[in-house]
């Protein structure tokens, strides 16, 4: 270690430090009083010391480390440049939201079989591991740390190991988790051929054929676009992310996923270096197909975390197509468009964690106070648990890339990058980058479809269940966490030129150039590339929309009448009572059309049972990648197994057979 | 290498060799039980003699060897196996060999492929021990063979013995033979082996009411679905 | 920028404010005129909405918050949306506040409000009209994007009055794409405003009705915003159409005369355009929902086609 | 030289005492006691070996190779005494087992050992070959010691493949001694590895590779290489559980330990010629078989230790593959495995003896619940393999990264095979895993006492040498890894 440790390292070891106590904290908890507050104090504190070590990195000249820690020739080598400190603030930032409404949320577990020192003790080492995964410089590091991390949340996704479901979903995760470690580990372990170290300084200076970079690609592409739940990579992520307590989902959702955005980006832009266009097509391709089929198996969910864990799939593709383009045109020799997507890309980084953390703790606030997660038993929530409701409304609009909340600063982003394929001189990309930006606004479009359906099933209308109807509000930590995500992002927002300006820091250290323009209209103006080609000011959004609010019902309460009066709902012509809620519509029903305009994609499996006293209607809408990939390779290797195991059928004499046979036949070899 | 420029004694000790290949044949032939345990006692005896021809010839060491073969392999072996036999009511037990002149065929084939096998060993001084290499390693294969042919447990274990017959004559007739403590232990080796089996054949019996190999495939990975 | 600007966007505003109650009563005059019948007065639209104003507000017992809040939030993020628009000038500094992505994104804004007012209430109709309309949307929103997209990959902008610039600028060019994106945006301008064929904004028989459907529940000056709104996004589309597509006679400059033959122009070319949408809906007959989907299509296709036309027949222009 | 010969002759004279003791209370505690001793004096001796570089005599030779295994076996014989104890007290009293044949069981505990370190540190490649066959005696009796007609079969079948198998190291020890008569200076040091090391050039390549046939069959069966490794699942299910951990953690790296010692010869023998690395591909081509074959394995079980031996056979395919291969990387990375899996491997062996005892059977399908009904040891039975599949922070992680990246730098496109082979090994452990440790415990199930001190112990070692490899014992490695693969890594 130097002796003059930068500031931003030592503010990193302190968040390592301090999620590996929170660990430690947890393993006394149900034996020491306190211990529970202590773990998610450790946490919180890890939080922010990694937002503050991410914000000084953002602001300092690149930091590098090593720890007596690893290979006795390869230490621990540490390195917090800006990349690194930004994906550090993400973290942090939902770290800290999450040891706000850990206390109150985990409640319902202190009394149950399994013991929260469990729970507690794997989220600080999965927290450590998602720390450590960003400040990794080498490879052995890098994959030490990205494997404690799946690891340790694959404990928390099984740890409500009672319902199959869960432990089929863990299997799963854990599976496509190894096999995309093993698939980063040949991508690395390519570049350390070349470039003679796992250090990732000396990968940086190898000097890689172009069949060889591809390779590497290819693999880094496979291991973390399965760790980011890349379509068709993604069928474990719909099942773990829900399995888990709803603030590991969000820190899985929020932050993990982030994660492998993180190593991709390390691992192409950064590593690798040498680009090829070709590259940013394929990744824009199944970037655009993750988005589009993420977002429309959302639709057809009911299980609201299920559907959270979906949607997550298409921010990611959104994340990708924005990656994509910024590969496409930093190869093609546009260094400011490709600059441009990737600071979409990490926008919508940021804006991912925070609006997705939210809309998984207000899951999880409403599985806390109704134990539910179907939506078809929800509704009026919203007056139940008003700030709940509020903030998670925040989170709608947000998710649904609603001007003028974060999301859609960041798909704005994409868009304008996008429309800078009029630069580049192959027509095939010229024309494939505008369907892709058609996919991505097709996305935006049915994500908006789908928050309506969640925000108005469950937080509108009436309860449709006893357990709903009884909801009561949440802690007053859990509420400020959402509040806190809530505030967050708003202000990203509606101040997204200043954030921009920290960002900036990030393709200035990676790629050697930033966004001038885009901030050089001050703070209130945001201009992409220039202002005559494409301009947003949010802060004038925001405000005219308010002024416009308030000055119609301004002028409209002055009118002859001022009151509202409360009636009853109009009941269709009906005379006996009011509309119940039975009549709702459900989410399914809401869902119904877009099922069937696009019914190819997915795995329909409908039934109506007529029996005594009416009839009875199931649906099951399955992910086709199931049928087409995962599947059969499941069967080939039962096939491959069954036909294997047929060495061993309990005769000692062909046992012996076979001994004489080997002899004989490497004896034949030598020969 | 011609057979003529060796020593008599050396061409004796082929002529044992040749005729240890010969009883291996017997054995791998035999349907009789008992009478396989006479011929393994008779392989053994000749072998303790190519030992004791080996030792005339100047490796002196080797004649304690050449008891301990007499003893163990010729005599306490074969008659602790016939003593087993008795106890189990095995004497008129007679496995006919299915396929018996394909297996023959077989076991000349190997013959045939031990002599291929050794060819590339070429350097002068080696040539006169190569052939009696490919000699002993025809018999170790076809002891191995026996073992593959036979479901009496029996019959596996005289299998098994004349692979270390031919071991034996390896390592006496081509290295005139091993350092003593080697080949003290590898005699106790042989020795514990022998009562272990004959512990076995007893367990055997009590657990499957018989020695027939084949029947022992309780422990076999299931072939449908787990 | 000047304050004179800024007062020139409060004047446009103004003008969409009062001008969009107009355009709905021309198009059911004329409407009223090919069916043969008198149709009702120039002012009845703002009859309505004063009445409407002066009424009594009912609210379900069983509405939220969200219910109160959306008639404003629509009103206002379509008001905006019209803020940004070049009505009768391209030197409208609120051009620059927000692009035109930014203007497909207070429309969606609006949209969600509604669309979440409709399922507030919980009866059965709402949430159909809600599914219904997010539905719709979904397919039109990407195509009137595309049709944008092709407008801004010509112009290498998104800004509206530098798009408009870019046409007047480069004079008349018979542009395949531009038809194709205009035949594109028409479509979708049909579906968004809820007109014939996908929705009826006359009909009141539940089971077929869309933007009906979902204020159903509405009344006095939230019923009043909601109407308002919707009127204003037929203007708005309408303008979108005439200015960015045909925009020679729009002012280029902060001059008197130039906003008003500005004035005159646009609004000529509105009364054009609402004819041709009167015969339209005249001759044509509301589609089954599930029938709209191939009619968004095709407003995609078309899209679609414009962009890529625009790749192939007209790169490097 | 004391402490070496204390080493070897401590577990002697244990088994001969030990068969003579009737107490089963005394003898278990007698057991720990000499394992405890052995374990002291074989530290003393790495400690002696670390100050003052390897140790010749007697036919001894105790050098970098050797004496991180000799530690690793006197630690396992250590800690599985230590599970022993009460294990098989319980054993005894449930009455599977008679008392008379619990002092076979004490003995032959001892007796193994002591042939293990024998095998481990003798010069001699002849006593070598006396003390693994010594090893499969010592075993055999102990693998059919519960007398059933599966653990009677078992057993069986391990004599006879094994009897077979060892015959043929023997035979190409001949074959090796015979080269040697004519390339030594005093031909009657034939035997001594060192000797023969030295010259190893002179030896005759044709006669050595024909050698090193028979000695990779020979001791590869005992391995468990594929398809030579029929005997072991079955010796493995059957056997009391101690056996199976010292089996798994012992027999089959002193097995490996052979081959090696003997490919150490043949290279030296073959350099010169044409097909210079044929032992070395020979190796690799049975490791990546028996890898890729015992990986599909896993996927049909339906015996949870038998589950664990085909997990065995895998990783000492992994480790052939990666002696194979022969650079100083993937001789690292062999030379690690081998230690992080003996001691990883014994642990589970170790858990599964107690879930076998909660559970009251073998049959995976009716093992369930195990971290409702005992936390310890569903948590111990997960952590262990999670460990053995290969995550980090564990030490196993740190042997298949450099195995896996030596292989990248070699043998690029063997990769692939063994990423397949990794993924679907890793499958088929948490397929069955999952059921055992999660879910709701059966009725009645009840918790035993179960001391997990030793399993604890290995996993946290385990563990520290995944995030840590402590400087002595890297540069031991590294040692070895320049005797072996003729380069230092470092």
């Amino acid at each position: 270690m130097n002796p003059t440790l930068p500031l931003s390292l030592i503010l990193a070891y302190v968040a390592v430090l301090a999620a590996l106590g929170s660990a430690v904290g947890a393993l006394a908890t149900g034996r020491l009083p306190g211990a529970k507050g202590l773990m998610f104090l450790l946490l919180g504190a890890s939080g922010a010391a990694a937002v503050a070590a991410g914000l000084t990195a953002l602001a300092s000249a690149p930091a590098g480390g090593e720890l007596p820690l690893g290979l006795p020739w390869l230490p621990w080598h540490v390195r917090l440049d800006a990349l690194a400190g930004f994906f550090l603030m993400v973290v942090g930032v939902v770290v800290l939201a999450v040891a706000v409404y850990g206390p109150g949320y985990v409640r319902d577990f202190e009394h149950g079989q399994d013991p929260l020192s469990v729970l507690g003790a794997f989220t600080g080492l999965f927290v450590a591991g998602m720390l450590l995964v960003v400040l990794a410089d080498d490879a052995f590091l890098f994959m030490v740390a990205w494997e404690l991390m799946s690891l340790s949340s694959y404990f928390l996704v099984v740890y409500q190991h009672e319902q199959a479901a869960n432990r089929r979903a863990a299997f799963l995760y854990l599976l496509m988790a190894h096999i995309g470690a093993l698939s980063i580990l040949l991508g690395y372990g390519v570049l350390a051929a070349f470039g003679g170290g796992f250090a990732f300084e000396a990968m940086r200076g190898a000097a890689l054929s172009p069949l060889w970079a591809s390779v590497a690609f290819g693999l880094a592409f496979v291991g973390f676009g399965m760790k980011a739940g890349l379509v068709p990579m993604h069928a474990w992520l719909p099942e773990a992310h829900p399995a888990a307590p709803s603030h590991i989902s969000a820190l899985m959702s929020g932050v993990m996923l982030k994660v492998a955005v993180y190593g991709f980006i390390r691992f192409t832009f950064d590593l690798i270096g040498q680009i090829q266009w070709q590259w940013g097509v394929v990744v824009l391709i199944i970037g655009s197909i993750s988005a589009l089929m993420g977002v429309l198996y959302a639709l057809m969910q009911h299980d609201l975390k299920r559907l959270l864990a979906y949607h997550s799939v298409e921010n990611i593709g959104i994340i990708f197509i924005g990656l994509g383009l910024g590969l496409i045109f930093l190869a093609t020799g546009h260094p400011v468009a490709g600059v441009l997507g990737l600071i979409a890309a990490l926008y919508h980084t940021l804006n991912h964690a925070l609006f997705k953390s939210l809309l998984f703790l207000g899951a999880g606030a409403i599985l806390h106070a109704t134990h539910e997660r179907d939506l078809e038993r929800m509704g009026g929530l919203l007056r139940r648990m008003p700030w709940t409701g509020f903030y998670f409304l925040i989170g709608c609009i947000s998710i649904s890339a609603l001007p003028p909340f974060n999301g859609f600063v960041s798909e704005w982003l994409t868009f304008q990058t996008a429309l800078q394929s009029w630069q580049l001189s192959g027509g095939v990309l010229r024309s494939l980058i505008p369907v892709a930006a058609a996919m991505l606004a097709l996305t935006g479009a049915l994500a908006a479809a789908c928050f309506v359906k969640v925000y108005g099933v469950a937080f509108l209308g009436q309860a449709r269940s006893r357990r709903v109807r009884r909801a009561r509000p949440v802690t007053f930590g859990m509420r400020s966490a959402q509040g806190f995500l809530a505030l967050l992002c708003l202000l990203a927002g509606i101040f997204p030129t200043s954030l921009l300006q920290w960002l900036n820091a990030v393709p200035e250290q990676l790629l050697g150039r930033g966004l001038s323009a885009a901030t050089a209209h001050g703070w209130l103006w945001l201009t992409p590339v220039a202002p005559e080609m494409a301009s947003y000011s949010a802060p004038i959004v925001l405000l005219a929309l308010v002024l416009l609010w308030w000055l119609s019902a301004l002028v409209l309460r002055r009118g002859r009448v001022r009151q509202v009066r409360r009636c009853d709902p109009w009941d269709c012509g009906f005379t006996d009572g009011l509309p119940t809620a039975r009549m709702q519509y459900t989410a399914t029903a809401f869902a119904q059309p877009i099922r069937r305009v696009f019914g190819l994609l997915f795995h329909v499996d409908e039934k109506v049972e007529r029996e005594a006293g009416g009839m009875r209607h199931q649906l099951h809408v399955g992910d086709r990648a199931w049928e087409l990939f995962y599947v059969p390779v499941a069967q080939r290797i039962q096939a491959l197994s069954r036909r294997v195991t047929r060495l061993q059928r309990g005769n000692v004499r062909v046992y012996l057979g076979w001994s004489l046979g080997t002899l004989l036949v490497l004896l034949w070899l030598i020969s | 290498m011609n057979l003529v420029q060796l020593s008599l004694l050396e061409q004796a000790v082929f002529v044992l060799a040749a005729l240890i290949l010969f009883l291996s044949f017997t054995l791998l032939a035999q349907s009789r039980l008992v009478s396989g345990i006479h011929v393994f006692a008779w392989q053994g005896a000749v072998l303790a003699g190519a030992t004791a021809l080996v030792a005339a010839s100047g490796a002196h060491h080797l004649f304690i060897s050449a008891g301990l073969t007499l003893l163990l392999k010729a005599l306490l072996i074969p008659w602790m196996l016939h003593r087993q036999v008795r106890k189990l009511e095995l004497e008129r037990h007679v496995e006919t060999l299915p396929h018996a002149a394909l297996v023959l065929m077989g076991g000349a084939a190997l013959v045939i492929f031990s002599y291929w096998v050794v060819v590339p060993i070429e350097r002068l001084e080696l040539l006169a021990t190569r052939n009696i290499i490919s000699l002993s390693l025809a018999v170790v294969l076809l002891g191995l063979l026996i073992m593959v042919t036979r479901r009496q447990a029996v019959t596996q274990v005289i299998g098994f013995m004349s692979m270390e017959n031919g071991l034996f004559l390896a390592a006496v007739a081509a290295t005139h033979g091993m350092p003593l403590v080697v080949e003290l232990g590898v005699a106790f080796d042989v020795l514990v082996a022998a009562v272990l089996f004959g512990v076995f054949f007893l367990h055997i019996s009590e657990s499957i009411d018989s020695l027939d190999t084949d029947r022992l495939n309780r422990l076999a990975v299931p072939e449908d679905e787990p | 920028m000047t304050a004179n600007a800024w007062l020139l966007v409060l004047l446009q505003s103004v003008l969409f404010l009062l001008g969009a109650p107009l355009l709905v009563a021309w198009v059911r005059r004329v409407k009223a005129r090919l069916q043969n019948r008198r149709g009702a007065a120039w002012s009845q639209p703002y009859r309505d909405l004063y009445k409407l104003f002066g009424k009594e507000t009912l609210v379900a017992h069983t509405a939220s918050g969200v219910f109160r809040a959306a008639p404003y939030i629509v009103f206002a993020s379509t008001l905006l949306a019209c803020t940004v628009v070049p009505l009768i000038t391209v030197r409208l500094p609120s051009a620059a506040v927000a692009d035109v992505i930014v203007l497909v994104g207070f429309l969606a804004l609006g949209r969600f409000f509604l669309a979440l007012a409709g399922m507030d209430v919980g009866t059965a109709f709402g949430g159909m009209g809600s599914s219904r309309e997010m539905l719709i949307s979904a397919l039109a929103e990407p195509a009137m994007l595309l049709a944008v997209f092709t407008l801004a990959m010509t112009a290498h902008s998104t800004n509206l009055a530098s798009v408009i610039d870019h046409q007047l600028a480069s004079g008349l060019i018979l542009r395949p794409s531009y038809l194709f994106a205009l035949m594109g945006l028409v479509l979708v301008a049909v579906a968004e405003t809820g007109r014939i064929p996908i929705d009826n904004p006359t009909t009141h028989l539940e089971l077929t009705m869309i933007h009906e459907a979902m204020i159903l529940e509405y009344s006095g000056r939230h019923l009043a915003l909601m109407e308002w709104a919707a009127q204003l996004k037929l203007m708005l589309y309408g303008v979108l159409i005439v200015n960015v597509f045909l925009p020679w006679g729009i002012g280029t400059q902060l001059t008197l005369p130039a906003l008003a033959s500005g004035l005159l122009f646009v609004i000529g070319k509105l009364l054009l355009l609402g004819v041709i949408l009167a015969v339209a809906e005249t001759g044509l007959a509301k589609m089954r929902l599930f029938r709209a989907p191939a009619f968004l299509n095709l407003a995609l296709l078309l899209a679609l086609l414009g962009l890529l036309s625009n790749v192939i027949l007209e790169a490097g222009a | 030289m004391n402490a070496l010969l204390l080493t070897v002759t401590l577990p002697l004279a244990g088994g001969l005492l030990l068969a003579v003791v009737r107490s089963l209370r005394v003898a278990g505690w007698l057991n720990l006691a000499f394992c405890l001793a052995g374990l002291i004096t074989s530290l003393v001796l790495a400690g002696q070996v670390l100050h003052h570089g390897e140790l010749v005599g007697y036919s001894f030779h105790v050098d970098a190779f050797n004496v991180y295994l000799v530690v690793l076996t006197t630690f396992v014989g250590f800690t599985t005494a230590i599970f022993s104890r009460p294990y098989m007290a319980h054993v005894c009293q449930e009455g599977w087992v008679s008392e008379r044949r619990m002092r076979l069981y004490h003995a032959m505990f001892q007796g193994f050992l002591f042939t293990m370190l024998l095998a481990l540190t003798t010069d001699n490649l002849g006593v070598l070959w006396v003390s693994v066959e010594g090893a499969t005696l010592a075993t055999v009796l102990l693998v059919s010691l519960y007398r059933t007609p599966e653990a009677v079969e078992a057993a069986w079948k391990y004599f006879i493949l094994c009897g077979v198998g060892i015959a043929l190291a023997l035979f190409g020890t001949v074959l090796v001694y015979f080269a040697a008569q004519h390339a030594l200076a005093d031909p009657r040091q034939g035997l001594s590895w060192m000797a023969l090391y030295a010259e190893s050039a002179h030896l005759h390549p044709a006669v050595m590779a024909i050698a090193f046939v028979f000695l990779l069959v020979g001791y590869g069966t005992k391995v468990g290489l594929v398809p030579l490794h029929n005997w072991l699942p079955d010796a493995h299910s059957e056997g009391p559980t101690p056996m199976s951990a010292v089996l798994s953690g012992l027999l089959l790296n002193v097995a490996l330990y052979a081959v090696v010692r003997f490919k150490m010869l043949v290279d030296g023998a073959l350099a010169n010629t044409e097909n210079a690395a044929v032992a070395g591909h020979l190796m690799m081509g049975f490791g990546l078989i028996s890898f890729l074959v015992a990986s599909l394995f896993l996927h049909r079980q339906r015996d949870i230790k038998r589950m664990f031996s085909y997990s065995s056979i895998e990783h000492m395919g992994m480790m052939t593959f990666a002696f194979g291969i022969g650079g100083p990387l993937a001789t690292f990375a062999g030379l690690l495995h081998m230690l992080v899996h003996s001691l990883t491997k014994s642990a589970i062996f170790v858990t599964v003896g107690h879930v076998s005892h909660i559970a009251g059977t073998q049959v995976i399908e009716h093992i369930r619940g195990m971290i409702r009904t005992q936390p310890a040891v569903g948590w111990g039975l997960l952590l262990g393999v999670a460990a053995i599949a290969g995550f980090p922070p564990f030490g196993v992680f740190t042997s298949e990264f450099l195995l896996l990246s030596a292989t990248m730098d070699s043998w690029p496109w063997l990769t692939s095979l063994l990423l397949f082979g990794l993924v679907v090994a890793f499958a088929g452990l948490f397929r069955y895993l999952h059921p055992m440790v999660y879910g709701k415990a059966p009725e009645g199930q009840q918790a035993v006492t179960a001391n997990m001190l030793p399993v604890m112990l290995h996993l946290l070692l385990v563990l520290a040498l995944g995030i840590a490899i402590p400087a002595f014992l890297s540069h031991w490695l590294d040692q070895a890894t320049w005797l072996i693969a003729g380069s230092h890594l470092l």
